[in-house]
């Protein structure tokens, strides 16, 4: 039993002790990608095994030191964290594959690899964690890990929008200490199961809500809730495959929390809570619209559809209702994967013209046929047309919308799917088709890393597409517990 | 210019003798006393940094060759490594081992898995802290 | 508790007292003073006495009350000792290099010819 | 004691505030350090300050000890602030070098059409 | 009784710190603030030795002594900054 | 029959074998890429006629698969007599129109994409019209909206194709969210995803407060499909697609999709007034807007859209008529309204031959002289006969004239528009009379345009300088499609009865269910009615259109009364342009790029929300008598640090703020150590000492800090922002303190002697207890330290300092 339990920190801990190990071969470049990949495969095997077992066994938990909770910090692995950890451990090996052929020496041999491991292992971490200052701790690995790697490369446009995005960053994971603070103070525990117990047992005080706005702004600020300023910027500055990473990783990483917290911890008083995350979520569609609309450069739209994507997510949570919850997971699963393969995309674009406005560049297609349609079928999967991934997701979460009587936010969503559709069909038209302006003899070649990465990604989203009926055992379950806490507490609390 | 400051290295030279003793006692008082892994990493780091401060980083790398990120990564094996080292005893992950062992000669020895752990924590600690401060100095 | 202990730990107490008080007489003269240099004087000498005597006293004060004779503090008495005036020293001696001005009322300056008089192009990075 | 330390900390919270809104990174830099102040500071009077002795167990009994926990999760965060203090440092001399200016409002970046 | 003299030695010393606060304020020089640190340090070293025998506890000396150190550490650092501009010099300069 | 859902899936698989195919054409061999795909429709066609008998005695047809059965969601194809219809056109129509295009289509086309997307699009409408399932539909729906759109911009290197395919794929697909929501609300009001059960259990569910909101979505699809005022926009821009498409989507089936749904949803919402009203007040006026536009326009195409979203109009109102007939459910009355409903499949199908041969004609005369401006056709009617020829019998029966099927169904479009004024609900006897008014006007119009094809493009002059290429006709493949389109159109004048009983009337069944039960729907076309107001009104059109035909020039001015800039093409542009300033305008005022402002929005949020809660729920509580003791020191202490922290907001030099600093990190070691922390303390005097060295280190680097030079209102607003930060910290801080509500676990960790052989406490927490937290705390800092490293030996290079850098 505790041999098997014992995986559940592997997600996280592989890839930490790969990062560290590759450190010693700084040079060996072709080492350090066999053991990334090797490394994501075996975590992609561990998080399918346990995403199995967690359905005939029940949520699974690891107490480290053999401490039990509430004292030790544990790893809890119910199906929501899992599938959650499959589907980034996926997108980041597709993010390595075109990595490999994008990236170049330089920055290969200053850790790049290590550095995109611990990415990996601190976004793990927080989605396997059970306890809220271990939560703040792997927010730091992410973080630290983001940090050099909006900067790693040292081009001008980098340095300035790092500094404002470590600054930021900085500024929540202080707000998330003193979050924190609060709550010890006035609980005097941090693991969260047991936090939703003593809370269950006392009512969620005035007070108690209180400290809960101050952990919403925590996440939002890392999710990108209505707080999305520092987005845009920062994740249009770093090298493609980062940006990518970013974009479906990183604000992934604050939803969890959002959802984890507000569904296990401060779910008592959803007409404060719930009403501002609702409203929040809200503001957060109308200014991403906006802002999608708003320009030619490909990445402030791709920027700006991340931002679209974290609200539409968070109607989910606001409305709070078994449908809402598989809505969003199931929205959360596709737009990790789809703007992952988006992000590439419009890297990829300006790598092979130079240019980053969709008014310079045009007639793509001609060139790139198969990465046109690409980029085609994610625009369509991202606006939500059936039958790609994006659909039932938001099927779900209209339906949640709908039975809750939250029909402003039903209309915002869908809204706000027309508006990803405009700004992506934007960039397809301008850039994709019209007249060819790279003749055949400057065409950059295609590298086969990239194709083979971008038609993974594509698979992907046609598997998540079609196969819904495979997923749903899974993503019901995660709602299931997300729904009834009680689940949760007593897997960790039993003993 | 000529800056003479004999005093300073005639001094350091004791203080960091003074330091480094008093990290080595820091980090094994540390599971009773003030101190442990991290202060002594710190402590630690900090006579490096006076010995940095007084000469210069080339005298310094030649009396100590050190690669200091790599003394770092070694830190953060050990102390990821113990808890993987939990794993093989069949005990979770991190479990620390701890018990009391008769050794000739020295008597009863409370020997531990904690001390490969803070040891670890105090090298990543020594190598990150010096790292930082060799590589700000050395950009030009 | 016998008598010699009782009284040691008068001493003590008399020895920490005596330091604040020394402490707060070299602080007054730290504000008090024009210039750089003179204010070193009072407050690096009082100081270091201050707390040479303080340091002493608790020492002494520990080793009446519970009769362990502390390593760590007699340590750090001698570090006391053995930094504190070169610290000094050298902040005095960075003064003098970055050109901080004596105040009105010196009257020689010995050291000037031998550093200022040569190198005026001194690198001056960081004086403000 | 909890109620000055907490006022203490609202001041820092203030200072760390105004800081950090500077245009100047060195600036911001402090205001991060003097924020981190105030939460460490708030971490620790939080479950109420002086409730016992030093945690540290000694031969002689047991005894009432202060709360060792936020001790342990402020040192956490001591070390954690140390490594994001010495990143941003870094990240803004770079950016001296290679922008030319260690002034914020500076480093708006390129306004988009 | 013990216990009224220590505080009386305490507030003393605080009212000290406080003192070199005002000098590390007013300036004007840099090497005045960087002494006043240093001064502010070997002072909260009496306060640790104070505090450690009303405490009744020994755990404080270590850090009395790390500080001791650390704050010279800390002194070094700020006139090598004040002097050069670098402080830690990659080759070996004229000595 | 197991088959259902294979007639959907046939098309997509040939779809995908075309571009294999493709290759092989490309490399010499001799069949034309076309078979494939006709070949396919074809047959789909001959086999779904060997259905009409089954359907036509009622019998109805039903295949599931599941696709998504936790949520009710599978393909069920389910064939009856409205879907028949429907499948018999796309396959018919779409037979002609890819047998046309093999002959329309030159070979350097890309003919493997077009091949491809008509497949696909064959594909989507017919699972359109199969699917019972909502969701499903849905799925399908979205496919020819997005089919449609790349056939329109098969020529993509156009712009105006570009374009067009924009508007057309945003208009359908808005209206497609919309439609979803609808759905998703039915689904919530019946628990049902399957249209017959909807049908079942909806009538009792017309008091939901989503019933009318359903209705008004599930239209908005609808309608965006059918192109019906004002969404009718995009039908005119669609034609830039080839010739083929615009025939074969663009007038016989894909805007068809919409009345499809009207006629499946008849039964649902049909006999509400909200359901009635839209469909007839929208269809009809629609039915006059597309009419009159068509009149003013000079391009074939762009006439022929207009008239095909006014004919388009006209269906759908005679839904609407019909569907009051559903209002009291059985009587010998509504029959009599079922009537409209009957007339509207009739003229659907006529609908399609005549405006499918009509487009394939004005296709050939665009391919033969490369124009199709009518400004400089005419005359061609001798160089080019058989085009003539179709297109006047196309023509004419569009303008209701017999003998051709067009003059059935109108005149029974004027029976039924006369007839529901009779009809005292929803307020028909007042507003209801402009029905018949508005609907013969329209038709004058229509005969006017229709007119215009046939006289314009044939007759007059023929004046070969203004052509391309001089006329002739056309080679006979090209001919053969709309030949047999128009000899249907006799063909069903003639024998309309054929039609009426074999397909007609199972479709009604369809969209009348209840009703059907009762009484036979079916209808028998008459030619003669005698002399009804129908005919008058016939006859009136007929005058009336000569007549302003005539003299079109006099009253041409009516046009110029509403400027071009008011029409919904111009706000469509005039949104999309001005949507993109404004957006941009809003963002960038926002988005400065300044890292103050945004942490100013984020400061101001972290207020109003926390303070405002705070406020807002009382959670104000404070005492302090439970508070630890002060002593005076305590309070220097503590003095001292506010002196030290305001005097940083004051530090000229960075030095000083440094050394302030340092000062502050000593103070706070103090504190530490006061509240009987020695390793707290320990490690924040290290750490502070090492910080400071850093920073000295990093300074070298950086220049002397610059005074901020704030206005005093940046100042006092910076301040205000400041001081309401750390209020709220602080008051949240004494609320949390004197709200401790359970025993700290950390009791717990007081035996850690025995339970991790350490006796301190702190220590053990951190080695052992939380163990996790100080591993992952050493990789957070091995990765700070490795990261410096990285990002300051890593400098950028050339390259890429061009590409991020503009």
């Amino acid at each position: 039993m505790i041999d098997i339990s014992n995986l559940i920190v592997l997600p996280m801990a592989l890839p930490l002790i790969i990062g560290i190990i590759q450190i010693f071969f700084k040079n060996q470049i072709k080492t350090q990608r066999t053991m990334s990949i090797l490394g994501v495969l075996t975590t992609i095997g561990i998080a399918v095994f346990l995403l199995e077992r967690i359905q005939t066994e029940g949520i699974m938990r690891l107490d480290f030191g053999g401490w039990e909770p509430p004292f030790g910090i544990l790893f809890v692995a119910d199906s929501f964290s899992v599938i959650l950890v499959l589907v980034a451990s996926v997108v980041t090996l597709i993010c390595l594959i075109y990595a490999f052929s994008s990236v170049g020496e330089k920055m290969e041999k200053m850790y790049f690899y290590a550095f995109i491991n611990f990415l990996l292992a601190g976004v793990n971490g927080s989605f396997l964690t059970g306890d809220i200052f271990n939560l703040y701790v792997n927010f730091e690995i992410m973080l630290l890990a983001s940090y050099v790697l909006v900067a790693l490369g040292g081009s001008k446009k980098q340095l300035r929008e790092s500094i404002k995005y470590v600054v930021i960053n900085v500024l929540s994971s202080w707000f998330f200490l003193v979050a924190v603070a609060y709550l010890y103070g006035q609980l005097g525990t941090l693991n969260m199961a047991h936090l939703s117990q003593l809370i269950s047992e006392s009512g969620q005080t005035p007070t108690l809500t209180v400290v809960s706005l101050v952990f919403l702004i925590v996440f939002a600020l890392k999710s990108g809730l209505l707080l999305y300023f520092w987005l845009p910027g920062s994740y249009s500055a770093p090298p493609i495959v980062v940006a990518a990473l970013f974009g479906g990783l990183l604000t992934k990483v604050g939803i969890y929390a959002m959802f984890r917290v507000f569904t296990l911890i401060f779910y008592h008083e959803p007409g404060i809570t719930h009403t501002i995350i609702g409203i929040m979520a809200g503001l957060t569609l109308i200014a991403g619209s906006i802002g999608a609309i708003a320009y030619k450069d490909i990445r402030q739209i791709v920027s700006y559809n991340v931002v679209i994507a974290v609200g539409f997510i968070l109607v989910g949570l606001a409305v709070m209702t078994q449908e809402g919850f598989e809505g969003s997971i199931f929205y959360l699963m596709h737009d990790m994967i789809a703007k992952s393969l988006l992000f590439l995309l419009a890297g990829t674009m300006i790598t092979v013209t130079g240019k980053k406005r969709i008014d310079e560049i045009s007639g793509l297609i001609r060139n790139y046929p198969v990465f046109g349609w690409i980029f085609f079928i994610v625009m369509l999967s991202l606006a939500g047309v059936p039958p790609l991934s994006g659909f039932i997701g938001k099927v779900l979460v209209g339906h949640g919308t709908i039975e809750t009587g939250s029909y402003v936010l039903l209309a915002l969503a869908f809204i706000s799917s027309i508006f990803v559709l405009y700004s992506l069909l934007r960039i397809f038209l301008n850039s994709f088709w019209g007249e060819t302006i790279i003749s055949t003899d400057e065409e950059v070649p295609m590298r086969k890393g990239w194709m083979v990465s971008f038609s993974l990604f594509t698979i992907l989203m046609f598997i998540l597409g079609f196969g819904v009926e495979l997923f749903i055992p899974y993503v019901a379950d995660a709602a299931n517990t997300l729904m009834n806490p009680q689940i949760y507490i007593d897997a960790v609390m039993n003993d | 210019m000529k800056i003479n400051n004999v005093i300073l290295r005639t001094a350091s030279r004791f203080v960091v003798f003074i330091i480094l003793t008093l990290a080595l006692y820091l980090f094994f008082a540390g599971h009773n006393n003030p101190g442990g892994g991290f202060i002594a990493g710190l402590v630690l780091s900090s006579a490096f940094v006076l010995m940095y401060l007084v000469n210069d980083m080339e005298t310094v790398q030649k009396a100590i060759p050190l690669d200091f990120r790599r003394i770092a990564a070694l830190g953060a094996f050990l102390a990821v490594g113990t808890g993987f080292g939990g794993l093989i005893f069949g005990a979770p992950f991190l479990t620390q081992v701890f018990g009391h062992f008769h050794l000739p000669f020295f008597g009863t020895v409370e020997l531990t898995t904690v001390t490969i752990f803070e040891a670890g924590v105090t090298l990543t600690v020594v190598g990150v802290v010096i790292t930082i401060i060799l590589s700000i100095s050395e950009d030009v | 508790m016998n008598v010699v202990s009782v009284i040691f730990e008068y001493i003590g107490l008399l020895l920490i007292l005596g330091g604040a008080v020394f402490v707060v007489i070299g602080s007054i003269g730290h504000i008090r003073f024009p210039d750089v240099y003179s204010r070193a004087h009072s407050a690096t000498k009082s100081s270091t006495i201050a707390v040479l005597i303080t340091l002493t006293g608790a020492w002494i004060y520990i080793a009446a009350t519970e009769g362990v004779f502390s390593v760590r503090l007699l340590l750090g008495i001698v570090f006391v000792y053995l930094t504190n005036p070169i610290s000094s020293h050298l902040v005095l001696r960075a003064a003098y290099r970055s050109k901080v001005k004596l105040a009105d009322i010196t009257y020689e300056d010995e050291l000037k010819d031998a550093l200022h008089g040569k190198e005026e192009n001194m690198i001056d990075k960081s004086s403000n | 004691m909890e109620t000055l330390i907490t006022i203490l900390i609202g001041v820092f919270v203030t200072i760390g505030t105004y800081l950090l809104l500077s245009k100047n990174v060195i600036r911001i830099i402090i205001g991060s350090s003097i924020l981190t102040h105030a939460a460490h500071l708030l971490i620790i009077t939080m479950p109420g300050l002086k409730t016992g002795g030093v945690p540290f167990i000694t031969d002689g009994g047991g005894g009432e000890f202060v709360d060792p926990l936020p001790q342990a999760l402020i040192l956490t965060s001591i070390v954690i602030n140390f490594a994001v203090t010495a990143l941003i440092l870094v990240l803004a001399f770079r950016a001296y070098k290679t922008l030319g200016t260690d002034n914020l409002a500076e480093m708006r970046g390129p306004k988009y059409d | 009784m013990e216990k009224i003299v220590l505080i009386i030695s305490l507030v003393l010393i605080g009212i000290a710190i406080g003192i070199t606060l005002i000098r590390i304020i007013i300036g004007p020089s840099l090497p005045d603030r960087v002494l006043s640190l240093d001064i502010v340090g070997v002072q909260i070293v009496s306060v640790l030795a104070i505090i450690s025998i009303i405490l009744e506890t020994d755990a404080f000396l270590g850090v009395l002594l790390i500080l001791a150190i650390l704050s010279f550490i800390g002194t070094i650092a700020f006139t090598k900054f004040i002097e050069r501009g670098v402080i830690i010099e990659r080759r070996k300069r004229d000595l | 029959m197991g088959t259902l859902n294979v007639i959907v899936l046939i098309p997509f698989i040939a779809a995908m074998f075309v571009p294999l195919f493709y290759r092989f054409y490309r490399k010499g061999f001799k069949i034309h890429i076309g078979f494939l795909p006709l070949l396919v429709a074809l047959s789909l066609f001959i086999y779904l006629l060997t259905y009409i008998p089954s359907i036509a005695n009622g019998e109805t047809f039903l295949h599931t698969v599941s696709w998504i059965p936790t949520y009710g969601i599978e393909f069920s194809a389910y064939l009856d007599g409205l879907s028949l219809i429907f499948a018999l056109l796309i396959t018919g129509i779409g037979t002609l129109v890819i047998f046309y295009s093999i002959y329309y289509l030159s070979d350097n086309e890309q003919l493997g994409h077009f091949y491809t997307y008509l497949m696909m699009f064959m594909g989507a409408m017919l699972g359109v019209v199969l699917s019972d399932n909502l969701i499903v539909l849905y799925v399908y729906w979205e496919l020819t909206s997005i089919t449609s759109f790349l056939l329109i911009a098969f020529w993509y290197q156009r712009k105006r194709s570009r374009e067009g395919a924009q508007k057309s794929l945003l208009i359908t697909m808005s209206g497609g969210f919309g439609m979803l929501i609808g759905f998703l609300m039915i689904f919530a009001m019946t628990g049902s995803m399957s249209v017959r059960e909807i049908i079942q259990i909806m009538p009792d569910m017309t008091d939901h407060i989503l019933f009318v909101p359903a209705i008004l979505l599930i239209l908005l699809g609808a309608f965006t499909k059918s192109a019906q005022f004002p969404f009718h926009i995009w039908l005119p821009d669609a034609m830039e697609a080839p010739t083929p498409v615009s025939a074969y989507l663009h007038s016989a089936t894909m805007v068809k999709a919409g009345i499809y749904l009207v006629g499946r949803f008849t039964p649902v919402f049909g006999g509400e007034g909200v359901w009635f009203w839209l469909v007839t007040g929208v269809g009809i006026f629609t039915l006059f807007w597309g009419s009159f536009q068509a009149v003013k326009q000079t391009d074939l195409k762009a006439l022929l859209a207009f008239s095909t979203v006014s004919q388009l109009g006209m269906i759908m109102s005679m839904f609407g008529m019909g569907s009051v007939a559903l209002h009291h459910g059985y009587t010998t009355e509504s029959v009599f309204y079922t009537q409209a409903v009957f007339a509207a499949l009739f003229h659907l199908v006529n609908h399609s031959t005549f405006k499918g041969a009509l487009f394939m004609a004005v296709g050939i005369v665009d391919h033969q002289v490369g124009t199709r401006d009518l400004r400089r056709l005419g005359g061609l009617a001798t160089l080019m006969p058989i085009t003539f020829t179709i297109s006047l019998i196309g023509s004419f029966s569009m303008a209701g004239l017999p003998p051709f099927n067009g003059f059935l169904s109108k005149e029974m479009f004027f029976q039924a528009a006369v007839d529901i004024t009779k009809f005292g609900l929803f307020h028909v006897d007042t507003l209801g009379n402009l029905i018949p008014i508005i609907a013969w006007l329209a038709s004058v119009f229509t005969f006017v345009y229709s007119i215009i094809i046939v006289f314009q493009t044939f007759l007059g002059p023929y004046r070969e300088e203004r052509l391309e290429t001089p006329a002739k006709e056309s080679p006979f493949g090209m001919l053969v499609s709309p030949l047999i389109l128009v000899t249907l159109v006799v063909a069903i004048f003639f024998f309309p009865n054929v039609l009426g009983e074999h397909i007609l009337r199972p479709a009604m069944a369809s969209v009348f269910p209840t009703i059907a039960s009762e009484a036979d729907l079916g209808v028998t076309i008459a030619h003669w009615h005698g002399l009804n107001p129908a005919l008058w009104m016939t006859i009136g059109v007929i005058v009336f259109g000569a007549l302003l035909y005539k003299f079109y020039k006099s009253w041409r001015w009516i046009y110029a009364i509403t400027p071009d800039n008011w029409s919904f093409n111009a706000l469509y542009d005039f949104t999309l342009s001005r949507g993109v300033k404004v957006s941009r305008k809003i963002t960038n005022t926002y988005m400065t790029g300044d890292l103050r402002h945004y942490l100013l929005y984020i400061f101001v949020f972290f207020f109003l929300l926390v303070a405002g809660s705070f406020v807002m729920l009382g959670a104000y509580d404070f005492t302090i008598s439970d508070n630890a003791a002060i002593s005076p020191f305590e309070w220097i202490l503590a003095m001292t640090m506010l002196i030290a922290a305001i005097s940083v907001l004051f530090a000229k030099s960075r030095l000083t703020a440094i050394i302030i600093n340092s000062f502050l990190g000593y103070g706070v070691a103090v504190f530490f150590v006061l509240f009987r922390a020695p390793d707290l303390a320990l490690t924040q005097t290290i750490v502070e000492t090492v910080t400071t060295v850093l920073f000295l280190a990093a300074y070298y680097f950086l220049p002397e800090m610059k005074p901020e030079n704030d206005s005093r209102k940046t100042k006092i607003t910076k301040l205000a922002i400041s001081v309401a930060v750390g209020a709220t910290v602080t008051s949240v801080a004494l609320a949390s303190q004197n709200n401790r509500l359970f025993e700290r676990v950390s009791t717990y960790f007081e035996n850690s002697l025995e339970l991790a052989g350490g006796r301190n406490i702190v220590n053990t927490i951190l080695s052992d207890f939380r163990g996790f937290d100080t591993m992952l705390e050493v990789v957070v800092l091995l990765i700070g330290g490795i990261g410096v490293y990285a990002i300051i030996k890593l400098k950028a290079g050339k390259r890429g300092e061009q590409l991020e850098d503009q």
